[in-house]
């Protein structure tokens, strides 16, 4: 199966800020974080279509997230905008400063066609499970 | 509250003539009165023990951005001294840059209830406001920073002196301000392209405008307004080899001032410590206190506070932003600036006061100096610019060294001794008595602030004493550790007919008021300064005019002096 | 004179014991040391709820050993600010161990967490294990890190280990994390294994000196190359290593030599870099 | 209908204050000068509210729903107080009062924005001013890690790139603008200078700078995917600006290291001051995760990262910070204020949090209030509610509350003094 290894960056978007003061559980806010976005090259890689979902893993977790491509991305990197789908690939660890890196972490994206983004709801249930 | 009377005690009530001797103080519903009724009074016996009014520190960096910058930098100074909470008191830490609390119990712990903030940037006067409102016990004012403020020089430029005379009247409201402060008038302005003034006759620029006419500017329209404080001014050149000149230089622009009614002053020059220095570099270094105790001596315009310097690890913070930059220079130390938009700027840099730094030693000698060849009492207040000469708890320490001649020298024996040499320290005399103490530490800052209900015990004062554990008839200048020991923890400090602390313990920990100060000018000048202010607000400021001013919600208690000013200007 | 403890729990919330130092047990009775006060939360408790106590105990603090008999990776401040004597931990040991320590000895057979020499000025520490960040550090806010003692780690230590070290000496023998020796301005710092990114960083100089001997994963641009030579100095160090501190893998580099760098150029800075010519 | 004008924005750091805000029966209606994402907070603010208290899911009163927090609270070994930056600073103070009176640690969310600022504040300093003093004076601004278009969205027209003022009559002529980031953005398209860079390389970058700024002959062809000689004119342009200033982000503080990326950022500029005059601002997130450092540091000394289980307050990032608190499963019950960790913490800190007696106050439904034992609702502060809150430049503005909360609806600080009354009493005065 096609895979990438790529640097992801998280950061704000506009999207998501108008959709978590709508509310968290809101379409809006969920529409705005669940995604990932890739250089051009590395989503053909991929071979999938816009907004198809793919497995995103880190050494420290996994999620299931919608992919775009997108020209302001540089090749080898990955944005995801802050959130809770994000969240499943950083590591908890600050290194003694109280932050967490949440930029410029190695992930590996490969196609999930077929396979649903968990909502919010879902996670939340995950979490409830454990 | 029960009515109290202090019983058997020396009582120093310098600003009513009483030096020691032995009455009853009464109290009822927080006010010094004639006589309660004893029998439901509750009485403190005094008996071989020193009675004064609460102390009053007019100047001390104890709120605000600066302070607060301070506590945020410097993790490691609050490891020295911490005070957990108990069911009365809040928790807090030390030490040169304490949390609010610790600041309300330790200042009371040591007899004082009334302390001013100096450095109130009228922008974050808000934050201000919200610490003053955290720290509990003391009665407590912040004095307004003016001598950068982009409409202060705008006037001066104009010699609009009515225009800066409505504005200042407005500033003051609008920030809950009680005095004109002025740091490194045009200084600091200039500082804001990375540059300073060198003297009173540089230009600041785009304005125009020199130092000299920034103060007396200043200075003339303080007293026709009648405020309550003269200017109170931190030099240029503070911390500069040989700036007893500019000093001097300063105090003589202002001296054709005509002084608001029923005083002669019109300039009060802090931490003069910093601003005494002679010679032509640090190496060079040598004391400029004779030079400026002459003349002070010679002029009745003029008082000043001390900025004694303490052997410690310290943090240095002013409105003085070059300042702070050279320091930071010269130490190697971390360096916080913060400049704040039209109005003022300010600096943070930790620094440590050693006895075997030659140029310390000097310093430290100067600030006894002033306060030992100055004749006057009336023109001293005792001060260590908390915290940048060194943090206020060491008020007793140089009481101790002002009342005896032996503690001096065993501190001078400990220092190089051709530093000393620099100074005149070594062949002074003189030692305060307790009436000196109780002046320089109560009488005095409280006439110059012109609070007339604080620093005496005559009736209708407030109901602020404090009483120390040493018998002054058997006190010898050689038992200064005793004297040390009593002022660092007073035995009853009593704030508005409260006990608050007791042995030094905290008793009481009620919420004391705000001094503010509520000058009117005719409605006419009011109209155009506010007209000018909504004019150039917009275009210059990042906040509305309209949110600019405090609320009256951060002053859930405050006394405002309301002053009318009769005379104008011509 | 020795005294055993024997952990009894592995506590959930971490304890502080600063009590556990010789310089605190001397002259004590047992029963005295089991109701010291340890801190775990909010909670005042008792060393005894904790640690099961035998052993004998000296006058003076010298003379005194302490042996943990098991795991003391829950527990923080073993050894906070000793004197003298010894301690030995068999297994992992929590934060902030021997930090302010001023003399003395700390064996660690386990790994030791983070913070372990903070801010000592005297003593060795010996670490068996891996240990956390921090290293012989600073205190977030203090400027006076590690003034003086020694720190040997056998396994890998973390980032920012020696970070504003003034005097004394690190020795790892495995890996560094990152930005070892930021800040620094004096002592000295042995990598045996290989240095991470941003060794050095905005080093000042008075002397101080990292010595790498497995290389550097990215060396900061702003450490100048000055020349590759053998210092007779670094012999002389290396020897002390070997001899003294019994650090086998120093006598590999008796006749090594190395490339010289000096920065941190960054704050013009004049410390060196030696990395081993291998 | 009443139109409140000057109205403060509660969203970002900016904390713009030049909102008019149309209200008609208690609703409001039509915002003015509002950015999007401050429309949706204005406009939308009755959506996804939480309209009563409850316990374990179930529906109650306020006083019981306190009292349960107050037993769960007033029994924990190791509570966690966790939030603050989005409320106001009477009850952040109250927030820190609380965490006094339990023995608790508390942190705020700056420990995960810009609590390496803080560090750097505390190792080498910070060189700040007001944003007022770039809008009158900056003639070079440099965005280093921070992308004010997706974050800040008035911060180019009010502080930075657009405005006029005092000495800048030309606005963004009289201005050079730098971005500096590691992926194209809305901001590198309208900058003078856009610099790509490669992920976490800031450190190394700016220390190149600082080498250069002094003078040193760096011999590297490319630092962190610059060329040498672009990082030269970047040198002599920051030298000869007559105002500059550096505006930084989470680029900087998110990345590997970010203390230590800070710290280089910082040391630049403070070398700068040597040439010309040139300061550097955090581009703080929340509207008022200042406040949370300045009130904290002035009850407590410190600005985060606090533990009080001895009575008095201890700061040690790392150590006293909420996710490592979490990481190390230590704490036994937690109190979130104005916060939703549980969708922005990462996902193993999350998993503590599941296991431990949860408290929520806060206006709105979020992942953490749906996996919280109790669950208190407020009143949106700026909003519904007044207090003070600080700038990220540290100016304090006051709130405004231009509409009453919906009935027993009560503000953060309200709700968190009954707490402290009620476990005053349970801890018998003490």
């Amino acid at each position: 199966m096609n895979e990438v290894v790529v640097t992801l960056i998280s950061a704000r978007t506009i999207e998501q800020g108008i959709g978590l003061e709508i509310g968290k559980t809101s379409e809006q806010y969920q529409n705005s974080v669940s995604v990932i976005e890739l250089n051009p090259s590395d989503f053909e890689s991929l071979e999938i279509s816009e907004g198809e979902t793919v497995e995103v893993e880190s050494d420290y977790g996994s999620v299931l997230v919608k992919c775009r491509s997108s020209q302001d991305v540089p090749k080898g990197r990955a944005f995801m905008p802050y959130g809770p789908w994000a969240n499943k690939l950083f590591s908890s660890s600050t290194r003694c400063s109280g932050m967490p890196q949440l930029k410029g972490i190695k992930v590996r994206v490969k196609a999930a066609k077929g396979l649903k983004m968990p909502s919010i709801v879902e996670l939340i249930d995950e979490l409830r499970r454990l | 509250m029960a009515d109290l009377i202090i019983k058997n005690g020396y009582v120093y009530d310098p600003l009513n003539g009483v030096d020691g001797e032995k009455y009853e103080i009464h109290i009822s519903k927080g006010k010094i009165v004639d006589e309660v009724d004893r029998r439901d009074a509750k009485i403190i016996d005094a008996s071989n023990m020193v009675v004064m009014p609460g102390g009053v520190d007019l100047h001390s960096h104890i709120a605000g951005s600066k302070i607060n910058i301070g506590r945020a930098m410097r993790p490691e100074d609050h490891r020295k001294d911490v005070m957990p909470r108990t069911s009365l008191t809040r928790a807090g830490v030390g030490y040169s840059c304490p949390s609010t609390f610790f600041t309300g119990y330790r200042y009371a712990q040591m007899g004082y209830t009334t302390v001013f903030e100096p450095a109130m940037p009228p922008l974050s006067a808000r934050h201000v406001h919200e610490e003053l409102n955290d720290i509990p016990i003391i009665d407590k004012g912040a004095f307004t920073l003016m001598g950068n403020n982009y409409f202060v020089l705008k006037y001066v430029k104009s010699k609009d002196l009515n225009m800066l005379k409505g504005f200042m009247a407005w500033l003051l409201k609008a920030t809950r301000g009680y005095a004109v402060k002025i740091v490194n008038p045009g200084g600091v302005e200039n500082w804001k392209w990375g540059k300073n003034v060198g003297g009173l006759d540089d230009l600041v620029y785009n304005f125009e405008v020199t130092p000299r006419e920034i103060i007396t500017s200043l200075a003339k329209v303080n007293e026709e307004l009648g405020l309550p404080h003269t200017i109170h001014l931190h030099c240029n050149n503070l911390g500069v080899p040989g700036n007893w000149e500019t000093t001097i230089e300063s105090i003589k622009s202002v001296e054709s001032i005509k002084p608001s009614e029923g005083r002669t002053r019109v300039v009060h020059v802090v931490h003069c410590q910093f601003n005494a220095l002679d010679g032509e570099n640090w190496v060079k270094l040598k004391s400029g206190a004779c030079k400026i105790a002459k003349y002070v001596n010679e002029h009745n315009h003029v008082t000043i506070d001390l900025g004694q310097v303490i052997f410690t690890d310290t943090t240095t913070m002013t409105g003085d932003g070059p300042w702070q930059f050279r320091l930071h220079n010269l130490t190697g130390n971390k360096w916080v600036n913060s400049d704040v938009e039209m109005e003022a700027g300010a600096g943070v840099v930790p620094y440590t006061f050693r006895k075997e730094n030659p140029a310390n030693a000097i310093q430290w000698a100067i600030g006894l100096e002033l306060a030992l060849m100055v004749h006057d009492p009336w023109k001293i207040s005792m001060t260590t610019d908390h915290p940048n000469g060194g943090p206020f708890l060491y008020y007793p320490k140089v009481i101790s060294w002002l009342m005896s001649r032996k503690a001096r020298t065993d501190t001078m024996l400990e220092l190089n001794r051709s530093c000393i040499k620099k100074t005149g320290l070594a062949g002074i005399y003189r030692e305060y008595d307790f009436n000196e103490i109780a002046i320089i530490t109560r009488a005095a800052p409280s006439m110059l602030l012109g609070l007339k209900n604080k620093g005496h015990l005559g009736v209708g004062a407030d109901g602020d004493v404090s009483i120390f554990n040493v018998n002054p008839t058997d006190w010898k200048p050689s038992m200064y550790r005793d004297v040390e020991n009593a002022f660092s923890r007073a035995a009853f400090t009593i704030k508005k007919g409260e006990i608050v602390t007791k042995n030094g313990e905290i008793a009481a920990n009620p919420l004391g008021k705000t001094f503010w100060v509520d000058a009117k000018v005719s409605e006419k000048i009011e109209s155009d300064v506010l007209e000018d202010l909504r004019s150039e607000f917009k275009r210059i400021y990042t906040v509305s005019l309209n949110n600019y001013p405090v609320q009256d919600a951060y002053l859930p208690l405050s006394e405002s002096v309301e002053i009318q000013t009769g005379r104008c200007l011509s | 004179m020795e005294v055993f403890l024997k952990p009894k729990v592995k506590p959930l919330i971490p304890v502080e014991a600063e009590v556990l130092t010789p310089d605190r047990f001397a002259g004590m009775k047992l029963s005295e040391i089991e109701g010291l006060p340890v801190y775990v939360g909010n909670r005042v408790e008792k060393l005894s709820d904790y640690f099961e106590l035998e052993g004998s105990i000296s006058e003076k603090p010298a003379d005194q050993q302490i042996t943990i008999l098991g795991d003391a990776s829950r527990i923080k401040y073993i050894g906070y600010g000793m004197t003298a004597g010894r301690i030995l931990v068999e297994g992992g040991a929590g934060m902030h161990l021997g930090s302010h320590m001023s003399g003395g000895e700390i064996v660690v057979k386990g790994n030791a967490s983070d913070w372990a020499g903070a801010e000592m000025s005297g003593g060795l520490i010996s670490i068996l294990g891996n240990t956390g960040d921090l290293l012989g550090s600073a205190y977030r806010g203090s400027r006076e890190g590690m003034t003086g003692g020694c720190i040997i780690v056998k396994g890998n230590a973390g980032i920012e280990s020696g970070i504003f070290m003034r005097r004394g000496t690190i020795v790892v023998e495995g890996e560094i994390g990152s930005f070892a020796g930021a800040h620094m301005n004096g002592g000295a710092i042995f990598i045996f294994g290989k240095a991470s990114r941003g060794v050095g960083a905005e080093m000042r100089g008075n002397g101080s000196m990292i010595v790498c001997f497995k290389g550097v994963d990215s060396l900061l641009p702003t450490f100048i190359y000055n020349t590759i030579y053998k210092p007779n100095f670094m012999r002389i160090y290396l020897k002390f290593l070997f001899n003294t501190l019994k650090i086998d893998k120093a006598g590999e580099y008796f006749e090594t030599p190395f490339k010289r760098y000096v920065g941190d150029a960054a704050v013009g800075g004049d410390g060196e870099i030696f990395i081993a010519e291998t | 209908m009443e139109v409140f004008s000057d109205v403060v924005c509660p969203f970002c750091g900016c904390l713009c204050d030049d909102l008019e805000i149309t209200v008609e029966n208690n609703k409001i209606i039509k915002t003015k000068n509002s950015c999007a994402i401050s429309l949706s907070k204005f406009m939308h603010h009755e959506d996804n509210r939480l309209n009563y208290p409850t316990v374990d899911g179930r529906r109650t009163d306020l006083v019981e729903a306190i009292n349960e927090s107050a037993k769960i609270l007033a029994s924990a070994k190791r509570p966690l107080i966790y939030g603050l930056s989005s409320t106001e600073c009477e009850a952040i103070n109250r927030s820190i009062e609380l965490a006094e009176l339990i023995g608790g640690v508390i942190d705020s969310t700056a420990s995960v924005c810009h609590g390496p600022t803080i560090i750097t504040e505390q190792s080498i300093g910070l060189i700040k001013s007001t944003l007022g003093e770039i809008k009158n004076r900056a003639d070079l601004i440099i965005f280093w890690g921070s992308n004010p278009t997706e974050s800040h969205l008035r911060h180019l027209t009010r502080y930075s790139m657009f405005p006029t003022g005092l000495f800048t009559p030309e606005g963004r002529k009289n201005r050079f603008i730098v971005a500096v980031d590691v992926r194209k953005t809305k901001l590198s398209r309208i900058v003078d200078l856009f610099l790509e860079i490669e992920p976490n390389k800031d450190f190394e970058l700016i220390s190149a700078l600082r080498a250069i700024v002094r003078g040193v002959k760096i011999e590297a062809e490319q630092v962190s995917g610059i060329p040498i000689n672009i990082l030269k004119e970047l040198a002599e342009r920051m030298k000869k600006a007559r105002f500059g200033v550096v505006f930084y982000g989470l680029g900087l503080t998110q990345s590997e290291m970010g203390d230590m990326n800070v710290n280089a950022a910082v040391g630049l500029v403070s070398d700068l001051n040597h040439h010309t005059k040139f300061v550097i601002l955090p581009m703080r997130g929340h509207f008022n995760v200042a406040g949370a450092n300045t009130v904290s540091s002035w009850l407590s000394g410190y600005p985060f990262a606090i533990d009080y289980s001895r009575g008095y307050s201890r700061y040690n990032p790392g150590e006293f910070t909420a996710v490592d608190l979490l990481e190390r499963k230590e704490a036994d019950a937690a109190l979130i204020i104005a916060s939703d960790p549980v969708a922005h913490f990462p996902a193993s800190a999350v998993e503590h949090l599941t296991k431990i007696p949860l408290i929520t106050i806060d206006q709105k439904v979020n992942m953490t209030t749906l996996l919280s034992r109790i669950v208190i609702p407020a009143a949106t502060v700026g909003i519904e509610a007044d207090g003070t809150a600080y700038r990220m430049d540290g100016i304090p503005i006051r709130l405004k509350k231009i509409i009453e909360p919906s009935e027993g609806i009560l503000p953060d600080s309200e709700i968190l003094k009954m707490m402290i009354d009620k476990i005053r009493v349970l801890k018998g005065g003490y």
